[in-house]
């Protein structure tokens, strides 16, 4: 059987969650693989939210919230960056495949962005195949 | 015969796909056509061939070859649109299908042929330094970039001979180029031969590369453009004006000679000035010479005016009234200057062509900057140098 | 232990089609606290809702899922249903598989999949859910208009008719704004201070208006309903309680400042009153160009005043105020031509502006309404340019909207007043709007000619001194029209007034890129911004007429007055709140959050929440290393929970 | 080689001066421990106390991390050698002490050694400095001259490593890990009560000394010190078990330099980076 990665998405409620709804109202198809949590803000986004992901088998996270300078919250996005920015770097670090996390900026009317990037980052988890690095073996050991 | 013509959109689809895109942003507010230097004195309207671009209209080519790719329109443009990419598209696209003056074709031949736009030899094309100029090694700092204008014509040699005395002066490690380099391939690019503009491109940068070239000086803006926009990578290439005016800043060079109070008008050539954003090194040039004066055109800097040589231009024929360079001489003879000074050979072959037609080589003489500067050390290229050559 | 109950939507086939929502109804019931789980076509609908009522009363249910579209969409309506079952509308989870499962994939294997997934990360999540309940605060009844131009006036006055309190809040001495600097106005051309001075007059009137010129805001705390606010009133040098308004202080004044009101145009005193209807008539001393403050020596004002109301050692002063609402209606300026050399403005006398054209036609202006030009001499000639700066990548991309009418307006004033032939150079006329196209075609009856071209160059004409020459392609027929005139006349850009970007921050409102307010919603919500309570009317949302401006600030009041009409306001339940046993004060909430809702208690060394601030982003929960701070309905545990059980499949 | 007697006398001196006078309550420096090799943090709060200050090349222990044992208003003299005074600036930035409640009494140093291996530290652990950033006296003069060695220079090695290699190297190294948190002991910015890892809601990870849990707190630390920790090294010294937690630390702080153009505690006005932006931050950090 074929590797079926298991993607976590991340999207603020404002841009990129509005952004995957209108892919579906406008039947874009996409591979089935992301699943999506809602946050009001990227910058809800909790970095130990990133590393635990992949502590419970995520094989890629993606997080997504509005364009820089069109924040819902005015500057929630410019903190997030930063933040997922560093996030980025300690997992790249530590050793984990850089390509296995992606932050991307989608507005609410970029559907078909959302269609497209999340096409694009399933092929390319894919292709790193599944993430055993971080991920927690046993059931019990979890948290 | 009926009057009414139907839009040939593929014809648009085609200008698109040759690096047109920015036809679709056009809104005709006439802001180019305005702008434009040829509007007032002939019958090219960049404002039309953009309109004709975008409906694909008969007729496009009776007016194509107009535009001497100055960028004043692109510059002040209120819809951001690369007017001169949709000109070159259109050419590209029209002379794909063999609609090329006939005043271009021996300048296309030559440089499909030999390398060079001048009908040159190939080998002959450091005849100039007459073997008194190292070529380029790797252990060298500078390649002095050579332009073909500066290497064939005649009146430009002497821009060649002057750069290379001042590099010397001021003691840089540098070389020309082997003759087997060609043309930047700049006007053939706005001509619209985009193949041959890459077979020129391919030779050159293979030169580069096995000669390791890391930092270049050149004379002509032509080529400073090109390089730095069109070879891909951003090359560190340096126009000589920059380099000289920063010897003399540095006091590296100094002049000696007092002219004794003459009147210096300074003409901003496009590609240097509008392309490159170079106003100040060429004027502080200038200014650092004892006994001149420097007086400005009504026109200057940002609002220049063209000389008419760019695009290809300077192969073309212009009637007479319809030449850009004879306005601007007249610009400059009517600030008092005895010499119009600018930085850029082809400037300079124009000026030559309008100062001997129009019959003022008795008011004003047309001087690179560096050649102004070279004079003022009281270097005297002109003379023979092979006795020099002997005593070395 | 919880009991929840999950309810998957068929959405008739639109989920149906490709997942198997009876299957997914079976998955639901194996996982763990689910205790129903069903499934049905249209779970909005009637029959849908009372299932899930019924459930929730049956099976004692405290938590429901509903599995069907978008929270977007539905979540309001699935809220009100299990409140009106008598749950709390907080312990709602969607778990949306239509637009993020269904609508996106053909294949029904991947479809059903992925659903079961969703749905389990739902019920861990439901699980860890709180009950919230909303506060409810009081709401202070007042309400403060910031700018006293067209907009503000008129807000102003709408809402103290209503019986509100207003506080209207202008930075120069006079209210009126740029409405007041016109003659006439399009398309109908009555003249603008007689329908603006009565208005200007029933503020300064009105018992429920505290009119508050020449202040500035100077600092807002607070939040909808119950705003602090700090007004700094600058200092005047003339005690208005003692000044007659007789004005013989003017007359003697030798200090000589720019006429801002005139545009520059001409000089006028320092201390003085910008125009003649100027709303409080009372004067004001301009100290940069007063002799006195200059030199130390004078006090000419003071000697005639018979009122002894020049006070010289007067100083700025602070106020502060309570209000529920705000209006922010601050104008705008025109864009600074001088950088546009192609113009010639600030180069060539003949360049004129349009603001300074208004006031050549004004009666109250510094010629007296004649058209006359700086060198005394009226024009025969007249080149109106059109989108100066306007449309304009290299400057504002922006259409001004006014300038194609202000400019007809103009044509037909100098038609009237001289004898100068007029030109239009334009783009596109755009004169849409009640009686423009028809004003449109009357000022081409009035032979106006019009040039279809955008201007490229205005130079000194070397025949004629003193002339300007126009340089421009007429479009239309392909010529270059190289045209003599005496006067040019420029239509800038409206642009937002120089310190909007500083205003965005005092009261928290997002500006475009040029500065421009942003509204919270281009089309249902033009008016209010993203600060409850705060909202905007005007050319500082974007560039308008009159009739826009003026619609807009009826429209704020209204909106104000929705806020300020009720004695009591709910608040959003989703807020965050900091436990204090945990807070180890880095302080990091305090630095991060754009609303200032995090506050330091230096006393306990802890952060504290001002939940009537708080937006609820949750920026400052993941701030927080030691998660101190809890964003209800978004916990840590919540969301890592969710993480969780969307990993498990 | 630094004049390590002529520190330790105007130590001495200085803490005498500043106690006789009252201007501080507490002088924060180094005591005699069991031997020249284990100089112990030591608070000097009354004259008597003032002989027992010592200082020598053992004298790493960052002594900023006693500041904020006590409360606003205390007058506190702190010795502080590079990092310390990076250390006091950046929790001056955070709040957690106050400029004026300051003597800081600057230490000049070079040849600082680990007491366990007794080799040269100053490349590991003093961000490339040899002079405090702050100070209000100097106890010795100045250094110029020393060779300036880059604080990154160390991690070239492991950015060199493949991904692979790099993970094996810090899984083997987490997996030493007992949980004993001297890390966060010794470290002057892990102020945090409680700490993220001893929560139970929510619980981020697991207690037990393994290989998940150990990897979810070192992670986690990394990030909360990401644009703070000041590069003293003070961690990897306190480690038992040898883990070289330093390397990483230094990583995040060049990768936040780079990103962010500030490094931690250089300057008073700063704002931690992580709780700051500016708006014209590249979304290339994030590629």
């Amino acid at each position: 059987m074929s590797f079926e990665p298991k993607i976590l998405g991340i999207a603020c409620n404002w841009c990129t969650y509005t952004g995957a709804d209108l892919a579906g109202t406008t039947r874009l198809h996409y591979p089935q693989n992301l699943r999506v949590v809602r946050v009001m803000c990227s910058s809800r986004i909790n970095p130990s939210f990133i590393f635990r992901a992949f502590q419970l088998g995520a094989d890629g996270v993606l997080v997504g919230g509005c364009h820089p300078g069109d924040c819902h919250y005015n500057t929630g996005n410019l903190y997030a960056r930063r933040r997922l920015a560093v996030t980025k770097k300690i997992l790249e670090f530590a050793g984990l495949e850089p390509g296995r996390f992606r932050v991307e900026w989608i507005s609410a009317s970029e559907g078909n962005k959302f269609a497209e990037v999340v096409q694009e980052f399933t092929a390319q988890i894919k292709e790193l195949g599944p993430q055993q690095k971080l991920k927690i073996e046993q059931l019990q050991e979890k948290a | 015969m009926s009057q009414a013509v139907t839009p040939y959109l593929e014809m648009s689809q085609a200008i698109i796909e040759a690096g047109g895109e920015a036809l679709k942003k056009c809104y005709q507010c006439g802001t180019c056509s305005g702008t434009c230097p040829w509007t007032p004195i002939t019958h090219f309207n960049i404002r039309k061939l953009v309109r004709y671009g975008q409906l694909g209209f008969d007729g496009i080519e009776d007016f194509m070859w107009g535009c001497s790719t100055c960028k004043f329109c692109v510059d002040r443009c209120p819809r951001g649109v690369e007017i001169i990419d949709i000109v070159t598209a259109i050419r590209n696209v029209y002379s794909g299908g063999g609609m090329l003056p006939q005043s271009l074709r021996a300048f296309v031949g030559s440089l499909s042929a030999r390398g060079n736009p001048w009908s040159g030899d190939q080998a002959k094309r450091n005849d100039w330094a007459k073997e008194k100029y190292p070529l380029y090694n790797k252990e060298m700092e500078y390649l002095f970039w050579t332009c073909c204008t500066v290497c064939y014509d005649p009146r430009n040699t002497r821009l060649a001979r002057a750069t290379a005395e001042l590099l010397n002066q001021a003691a840089l490690s540098w070389g020309i180029p082997s003759t087997d380099v060609n043309c930047c391939g700049e006007s053939v690019r706005k001509v619209g031969d985009l193949e041959l503009f890459e077979r020129l491109k391919n030779v050159n940068l293979n030169y580069f590369q096995t000669n390791s070239v890391a930092k270049m000086i050149t004379v002509s803006p032509h080529c400073l453009v090109t390089f730095k926009k069109e070879y891909g990578a951003d090359y560190n290439i340096a126009h000589f004006s920059e380099v000289l005016a920063s010897l003399i800043k540095e006091e590296k060079l100094k002049p000696k000679k007092d002219f004794g109070g003459i009147k210096v008008t300074y003409h901003d050539p496009c590609y240097l000035g509008r392309h490159s954003g170079i106003y100040d090194a060429p004027r502080d040039v200038i200014k650092s010479l004892p006994g001149v004066e420097l007086v400005e055109m009504e026109r200057n800097r940002e609002q220049s005016m063209c000389c008419g040589g760019g695009g290809g231009g300077l192969w073309m024929e212009k009637l007479k009234g319809e030449r850009l360079s004879d306005l601007r001489v007249e610009e400059a003879l009517a600030t008092g200057a005895n010499v119009l000074a600018t930085a850029c050979p082809y400037c300079i072959t124009m000026f030559e062509d309008s100062i001997r037609t129009l019959n003022v080589d008795d008011k004003i003489v047309v001087k690179d900057v560096t050649e102004l500067f070279l004079e003022s050390m009281e270097i005297n290229i002109d003379e023979p140098v092979g006795d020099v050559c002997e005593i070395v | 232990m919880s009991r929840i109950g999950v309810f998957v939507c068929h959405c008739g086939l639109n989920i149906a089609k490709t997942i198997r929502v009876s299957e997914l109804a079976e998955f639901a019931s194996t996982l763990p606290d689910v205790v129903v789980a069903r499934d049905y076509r249209f779970m909005c609908s009637t029959p849908g809702q009372e299932m899930i009522a019924n459930d929730i009363k049956e099976h004692r249910l405290d938590r429901v899922i509903v599995t069907a579209c978008s929270p977007l969409m539905h979540e309001h309506t699935f809220r009100k249903v299990i409140e009106k079952a008598g749950l709390n509308q907080y312990l709602l989870t969607i778990v949306n598989i239509r637009e993020q499962v269904s609508w996106v994939t053909s294949d029904i294997e991947e479809g059903t999949a992925k659903a079961k997934a969703l749905l389990n990360g739902a019920v861990y999540r439901a699980r860890l859910l709180s009950p919230l309940s909303s506060r409810v605060i009081d709401v202070n009844s007042d309400v403060m208009v910031v700018g006293g131009g067209i907009a503000g006036i008129q807000a102003a006055l709408e809402l103290a008719n209503t019986g509100k309190k207003v506080y209207l809040v202008e930075k120069n001495s006079t209210i009126g704004g740029h409405m007041a600097q016109f003659d006439k106005t399009f398309p109908t051309l009555d003249c603008s201070a007689c329908i603006l001075t009565p208005k200007m007059d029933a503020v300064l009137q009105h018992p429920n208006i505290t009119l508050m010129t020449y202040c500035e805001v100077s600092e807002v705390k607070g939040f909808v309903g119950n705003f602090d606010i700090k007004i700094r009133q600058k200092a005047r040098y003339v005690n208005h309680d003692r000044c007659n308004a007789c004005l013989a202080c003017t007359e003697k004044c030798p200090g000589k400042g720019i006429a801002e009101w005139d545009e520059g145009l001409v000089k006028r005193k320092a201390i003085h009153i910008p125009f003649p209807q100027a709303v409080p008539q009372k004067p004001v001393i301009d100290r940069e160009h007063c002799t006195f403050f200059l030199k130390g020596k004078c006090r000419l004002c003071e000697k005639v005043c018979e009122h002894k109301a020049i006070d010289f050692e007067q100083e700025d002063t602070f106020t502060e105020i309570k209000v529920g609402a705000v209006i922010v209606a601050t104008g705008y300026n025109l864009m600074d031509t001088k950088p546009l050399v192609q113009y010639g403005y600030g180069k060539y006398p003949g360049v004129y502006s349009a603001l300074e054209v208004e006031r050549l036609f004004n009666s109250a202006g510094p010629t007296a309404g004649k058209v006359t030009m700086r060198d005394g001499k009226e024009p025969q000639a007249i080149a109106i340019l059109h989108c100066i700066g306007s449309r304009d990548k290299n400057n504002y991309e922006h259409c001004s909207r006014v300038c194609c009418m202000y400019s007809l307006k103009f044509a037909h004033l100098f038609k009237e007043k001289t004898s100068a032939d007029v030109y239009q150079f334009y783009i596109d006329i755009r004169a849409a709007g009640k009686g423009y196209e028809e004003f449109y075609n009357r000022i081409i009856e009035e032979d106006v000619k019009f040039i279809r071209g955008k201007v490229a160059r205005v130079a000194e004409s070397s025949d004629e001194p003193g002339r300007l020459i126009v340089e421009a392609e007429d479009t239309i027929t392909g010529k270059f029209v190289k045209l003599p005139v005496d006067m040019v006349v420029l239509s800038p850009a409206m642009i937002p007034r120089e310190d909007s970007k500083d205003i965005g921050r005092l009261f928290n409102l997002s500006t475009d890129k040029y500065g421009f307010f942003m509204e919270r919603h281009p089309k249902l919500a033009p008016l209010a911004t993203m600060s409850e309570g705060i909202f905007i009317a005007g050319v500082c949302q974007s560039p308008k007429d009159i009739p826009d401006t003026v619609a807009q600030a009826n429209g704020a009041a209204a909106e104000a007055l929705t806020i300020v009409s009720r004695e009591k306001m709910e608040l959003e339940a989703t807020t965050a709140m900091v436990n204090p046993a945990s807070c180890c004060g880095c302080q990091n909430c305090v630095r991060v959050c754009p609303y200032g809702a995090p506050s330091f208690n230096y006393e306990k060394g802890v952060s504290e929440i001002n939940e009537a601030l708080c937006k609820g982003c949750g920026l400052c929960a993941s701030v927080c290393p030691t998660s101190a701070i809890i964003a209800r309905h978004f916990t840590n545990e919540q969301v890592l929970a969710e993480i969780e059980g969307l990993m498990e499949f | 080689m630094t004049d390590f007697r002529q520190i330790e006398n105007n130590l001495k001196k200085e803490a005498k001066r500043l106690l006789e006078a009252g201007e501080v309550a507490v002088v924060l420096a180094y005591g005699r421990g069991y031997d020249e090799k284990h100089p112990m943090p030591f608070a000097a709060k009354a004259i008597a106390h003032v002989e027992s200050l010592v200082f020598n090349e053992y004298c790493n222990f960052n002594m900023a991390r006693y500041l904020m044992r006590y409360p606003w208003g205390t007058k506190i003299a702190i010795a502080a050698k590079a990092a310390d005074s990076r250390a006091i600036i950046q929790l001056v930035q955070e709040e957690k002490v106050r400029r004026e409640d300051l003597v800081i009494m600057g230490i000049p140093a070079y040849g600082m050694k680990n007491q366990k291996t007794n080799e040269v530290i100053d490349s590991k652990t003093t961000g490339g400095l040899y002079n405090p950033v702050i100070y209000d006296i100097l106890l010795g003069e100045e250094i110029h001259g020393q060779k300036i060695i880059s604080p990154y220079e160390v991690l070239a090695e492991y950015e060199a490593m493949d991904k692979e290699e790099r993970w094996a190297f810090w899984k083997k190294e987490f997996d030493k890990c007992i949980r004993c948190y001297a890390c966060r002991k010794a470290c002057p910015m892990c102020y945090c009560d409680p700490c993220f890892i001893d929560q139970n809601k929510p619980r981020w990870a697991d207690k037990a000394p393994q290989s998940p849990g150990n990897m979810m707190y070192h992670l986690t630390r990394f990030h909360h010190l990401a644009g703070r920790c000041i590069d003293c090294g003070e961690c990897s010294r306190a480690c038992p078990v040898d883990i070289p937690l330093y390397l990483f630390h230094k990583k995040v702080a060049k990768e936040c330099e780079e990103m962010f153009g500030q490094a931690a505690g250089m300057k008073l006005e700063d704002k931690p980076a992580l709780v700051d932006f500016r708006v014209e931050d590249s979304d290339k950090i994030l590629e």
